[in-house]
């Protein structure tokens, strides 16, 4: 039993009067100590041989091999070419996957007709698809376009999906009296209600993006950051697979902060939920 | 160099990578070296990759991947090749279209592998027809993807080896052209150094079985093809078609052979596919050339 | 309650049941509101005043009956319901159609005394202030009839008798009906024309409340239906 | 304005009571409805020759490649050999997902020194990591399952990761004042109010632990579903393909039902606030 | 209040402050509550009351000043905060340590006139039945301390009485003292043995209830006081 009979007051807190501008903005720059931290480790390691250079090169390799790229080669091109793939195909999956999802969550024969095909197709292979594909849309940018849009579909209409049936019932039907149509319910309560899910599906459907892209760039490509990955492996250039990896690993931080900085904006109201 | 972390094979244990149909299948699929671990590899580069990587002692692969191992800066020699398969990779088309030689296909869009053996064979191509690069359309496709869009008509010609080249010799497909007279398109045996010094005697014993199961193969095709075919997944008369133009007796490696890859190395570093020359001669490896004489 | 079309009713709601499982919370409950009546709802915790709220608003299609309410009402629930991810005048200025809903809604804000907290969000806001903030949403549409359950529960004394007062005044203004849920009776007593009470899945009790307004609990008559009320609810006269 | 000035009672509902025991059970097999349309579209395309045999067979054919497959190849081995390892794999890239996405969630140090690297890791394609783990773990079966494991990793780690940081804290605190403490707070409140997020986490990681094995089982491999469909790719039989596509459709639609299983269990307390 | 540790005191806070954003909320607020004593905490609607019993529940870190409150304590939040995804009887028993904590749950259930709906989901109950679990989640702790935040805001006036004599009778058993927030000035007289009024951020009126036990409304005196706190309030006398 948890009948106490301590003597008076038990727990004592005392905290002192703030200073009087004392604002707490999230220490941003934290977030870079640990990314530094392995990168420094990696190369203390090559340094001293404990990573022997002919198994992974050291950072300092590859960054040079990245400004040799970026100088004679075509790393612009190379990037933007992908860039363009990634956001065509992003684009186009997600707003497939948008519709579907919302059309899934929304509706009982929405649920009925496209969850049930999508539940089959999300475990396909791209890898397997790529025949079928390129009979389909030929071997041309469509392919890796299409490569990406299926990448970045599931994610997107997962997480959708899920979004939109974890919204309070309860807001729904206040938006309901307050004589909002369909429409409007739409656009006021589920897709606000919707949009922490949203974001997280964006984030992992870029992931998905890139992935899917370097599958689709090894089909008849001469740009890309996959293509420029993939042949430097074929051809056993481990600094130039490495520099590409390092590629991908700034662009998941870059994406991050896009996404995290979208976040903060568009979701300004979680943070009184959260703090007080 | 050290064992690669994670593949702790016996000291005394043979670890062979292969290619389903490379040489060495046969030799596995009889049962050559009981003792051995067989690694299976989908392409080239990425036997090379395990043999970087230490997880294999030897491996055979075709004359492309050894150039750009070395240009990768990965430590190896080469211990063996075979007699030249020339008419193991060709240009197919489709016999509607009608094309009579390689330089027909000038502004039609060709498909093939970029750097592999048939790289070099459509640079002797165009070398022998009087073309320059830009005169065809190249796509460069692997394999898998080459055949759907050659089959679907998405390209006009395919440059490819066997087996995918006998694979696709359908009805209606024409062999325009193979590398008879333009390259030697060898295989080639290829070794990790420490297991040269540190298993010489398991390496010669097993190249001298190899050697034998190639030559028995050879005389015996209608028994070879009855093993491979299930292994291969391939129907028996693909595969005796495919292995009697393409499994060639082995071969001692000699300078000669090194020249020849030389000639291949320094062709591929002028059209950009390496970034270095390369020195393929020191990589030959004589030691061994006893199990093939 | 024969006639079926008389046109001084608001809200006519003939045999209303509703079952959660087997148990039975509406059993054939009968109710009407005038026009521009206001009708208090009594009731035990748990008596089913929320669930019939519900159903007047159409928002449970598992509950049978008839019902016939006007197209145009407003709602303020037992929790206020306001968007978490709007600003409290975005929420109050809702749905709103017409000219100028940003200054309707601040205007409503300021009406529950709430002008300067516009921009808030609402998890920002007390449970009192969050309530005043649904009232408001309500009010501000000018509905033909208020379905309002407990708008006023989370209210201290001086504010609970300014919302009173409002509530009044617009009502004298637009002539809206209403039905109040309360748990007040004093409250009930003060706003409504009539008083019903549910008890056993029907109305139990309908009484009228005929004192002339303004009204007050000092007024003479108010301890008598008050007495009765308790009485009919159930509490007793005496500690 | 919407001051409305009608006669009486406008809306009129009326309800006829219901029958007795009206149990509204979710008809799931409404579900099948659309997968089966699709396939019989399919064969129906494929007889008429709208969709030539050549470029994807019918599902009659299929089907009788499967039953080949099954009875003289070794399909269940294959099988056995892609669950085994997905099953492995999943297992520790869910658990260290769970792990690190809960402590980066859960503590502020956690978040800055776990979060930057995993979104820098993110985005790393399979296909570009498999020759760094070849060096580090082999050509064994370790560099499946570190596969298998790395691609289910990411979704499950994000949607731990949000699942966490969007539970209200009103109930938090609403339990540390009823005297849990760090353990049972995570047990009782941070657990169940995250599962719904775990259970779509779990669903995507499921999917990209497939797609991972693909890759997988790629290198050094003689068994497994991915091993079979890509031979079968490389030697352009596409029956065997569209078999295995058809495989992993299925598996796909059984492992939703199984997660919808679980979720009606574990999730019954959300049919109330959705329902009513 | 000036000697430092005297040990008839449960709580003592002294100079607390709470300011969101630029808004000071509570500006300095000193408050005891001695052991065994309920005090009752009224204020105006977005006064602070709600900031005061969280920051001595611990939960605001923002807040500054002395608190000392004792080690064991119950909170009832003002709105039910029962986790959702556990059964009423399981949100009663949550964190409850000891032996047959279902079945003390169940009693505490049983006392607050839920015995028979252990089993529901918290999403399955209505408004004042929320709330009486939240009740229940706190007393069947028996806790040093009780702060109670509008706890019996959403029951009709027979549940409430039910609920005022209950914790009346717990408190003759157990002895805890309690700081209840109530916008009821009635109930604050039936129950409490100080009255304080939270304004402008500080303690603005602090009244002794000195009338006898078992109280009741039309006890001599309490018309006086009753009024006396509604002046301080800023209710008007008439309507
Ligand atoms: N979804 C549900 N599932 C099961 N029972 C429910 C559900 N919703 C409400 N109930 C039950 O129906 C009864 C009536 O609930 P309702 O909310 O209408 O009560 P109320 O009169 O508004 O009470 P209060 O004054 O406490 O708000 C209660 O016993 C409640 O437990
Ligand atoms: N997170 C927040 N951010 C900004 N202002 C806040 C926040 N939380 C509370 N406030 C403000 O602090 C003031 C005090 O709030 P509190 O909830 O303590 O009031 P209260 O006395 O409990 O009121 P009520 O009786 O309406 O519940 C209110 O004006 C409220 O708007
Ligand atoms: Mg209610
Ligand atoms: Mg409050």
């Amino acid at each position: 039993m948890t009948s106490t009979t301590g003597t008076a007051p038990a727990v004592t807190t005392t905290t002192p009067a703030p200073a009087p501008a004392r604002v707490r903005r999230p220490r941003r720059w934290y977030r870079l100590v640990s990314p530094i931290a392995l990168v420094v480790l990696w190369e203390a390691g090559s340094r001293t041989g404990v990573l022997p250079d002919d198994k992974v090169p050291a950072p300092s390799v590859v960054v040079r091999t990245g400004w040799r790229l970026a100088t004679e080669g075509a790393l612009t091109d190379h990037l933007v070419a992908s860039l363009t793939r990634a956001a065509v195909g992003l684009l186009i999956g997600g707003v497939l996957a948008v519709a579907l999802g919302a059309a899934a969550a929304l509706l009982r024969l929405g649920d009925n007709v496209i969850d049930p095909p999508v539940q089959m197709a999300r475990m396909l292979p791209h890898l397997g698809l790529v025949p079928l594909l390129i009979i389909w849309v030929g071997i041309g940018e469509e392919l890796k376009i299409s490569l990406v849009a299926l990448g970045s579909f599931f994610p997107l209409y997962f997480n959708t999906y899920a979004g939109i049936r974890d919204i309070d019932q309860r807001l729904v039907e206040a938006a309901k009296t307050c004589g909002l149509g369909q429409w409007q319910r739409l656009r006021h309560v589920v897709l606000p209600g919707a949009l922490p899910s949203l974001f997280l599906g964006l984030r992992l459907a870029i992931g998905a993006a890139w992935l899917s892209l370097v599958v689709g760039e090894q089909v008849n490509a001469q740009t890309g950051i996959g293509f420029l990955m993939m042949e430097a492996r074929e051809f056993a250039q481990t600094d130039v697979v490495v520099f590409g990896l390092l590629v991908y690993a700034l662009l998941g931080l870059l994406s991050d902060v896009l996404i995290r900085t979208a976040e903060r904006r568009t979701l300004a109201w979680r943070r009184g939920l959260q703090a007080t | 160099g050290e064992e690669g972390a994670g593949t702790s094979a016996a000291p005394g244990k043979l670890r062979i990578g292969y290619q389903r149909f490379g040489g060495l299948s046969l030799s596995k699929a009889r049962g050559d070296a009981p003792g051995a671990e067989w690694s299976l590899f989908e392409s080239g580069p990425a036997l090379t990759e395990a043999l970087k990587a230490g997880a294999i002692d030897i491996g055979q692969v075709g004359e492309a991947p050894p150039i750009f191992a070395a240009a990768g800066k990965i430590d190896f020699k080469i211990i063996g090749t075979s007699e030249p398969v020339p008419q193991g990779e060709a240009v197919l088309v489709k016999s509607a279209k009608g094309f009579k030689s390689f330089a027909d296909l000038k502004g039609k869009t060709v498909a093939l592998n970029k750097g592999s053996n048939v790289n070099w064979l459509l640079v002797k191509l165009l070398e022998q027809s009087g073309l320059a690069i830009d005169d065809i359309n190249v796509k460069y496709l692997k394999p898998a993807e080459g055949r759907p869009a050659f089959d679907n008509d998405q390209v006009d010609a395919w440059i490819i080896w066997d087996p995918y080249f006998a694979l696709a010799e359908q009805p209606g497909v024409q062999i325009l052209a193979d590398a008879t007279n333009l390259a030697n398109n060898r295989e080639y045996i290829l070794a990790a150094p420490d297991a040269v010094t540190g298993k010489a005697d398991l390496i010669s014993e097993f190249l001298g079985r190899y050697r034998a199961t190639t030559d028995w193969g050879i005389a015996n095709a209608d028994e070879r093809a009855k093993i491979l075919a299930p292994e291969l997944k391939i129907d028996e008369p693909t595969t005796k078609r495919a292995l009697a133009r393409s499994a060639k007796p082995l071969a001692p490696v000699t300078a000669d052979v090194g020249a020849e890859l030389q000639t291949i190395a320094d062709g591929f570093t002028k059209l950009g596919l390496i970034p270095v020359e390369v020195d393929m001669k020191a990589r030959i490896d004589e030691q061994f050339n006893e199990a093939f004489l | 309650m024969a006639t079926r079309s008389a046109s001084n009713l608001t809200v006519r709601v003939t045999g209303l049941r509703r079952a959660f499982g087997g148990t039975v919370v509406l059993d054939g409950a009968d109710l009407t509101v005038g026009r521009g009546e206001v009708v208090a709802l009594l009731g035990g915790s748990g008596s089913g005043k929320s669930t019939l709220l519900r159903a007047l608003a159409g928002l449970d299609p598992d509950a049978t009956g008839d019902i016939e309410v006007p197209e145009h009402f407003g709602v303020v629930f037992q929790e206020h319901r306001l968007l978490p991810w709007k600003r409290v005048a975005d929420n109050v200025a809702l749905g709103l159609t017409g000219a100028d809903t940003r200054g309707r809604a601040l205007a409503a804000l300021a009406e529950v005394g709430l002008g300067d907290r516009g921009d808030s969000w609402p998890a920002e806001l007390s449970g009192g202030q969050a309530q005043r903030v649904a009232v408001a949403r309500a009010l501000v549409r000018e509905p033909e009839l208020l379905l309002l359950d407990e708008p006023f529960g989370a209210l201290d004394a001086l504010t609970r008798l300014r919302m009173q007062q409002l509530l009044e005044r617009l009502r004298q203004r637009h002539g809206f009906a209403a039905l109040l849920v309360t748990h007040d009776v004093d409250e009930a007593l003060l706003l409504a024309d009539r008083a019903l009470v549910l008890d056993g899945g029907r109305i139990a009790e309908e009484i009228a409340v005929s004192l002339p307004r303004p009204r007050h609990q000092d007024d003479p008559g108010f301890g008598g239906l008050r007495r009765h009320l308790l009485d009919r609810l159930g509490v007793p006269a005496a500690g």
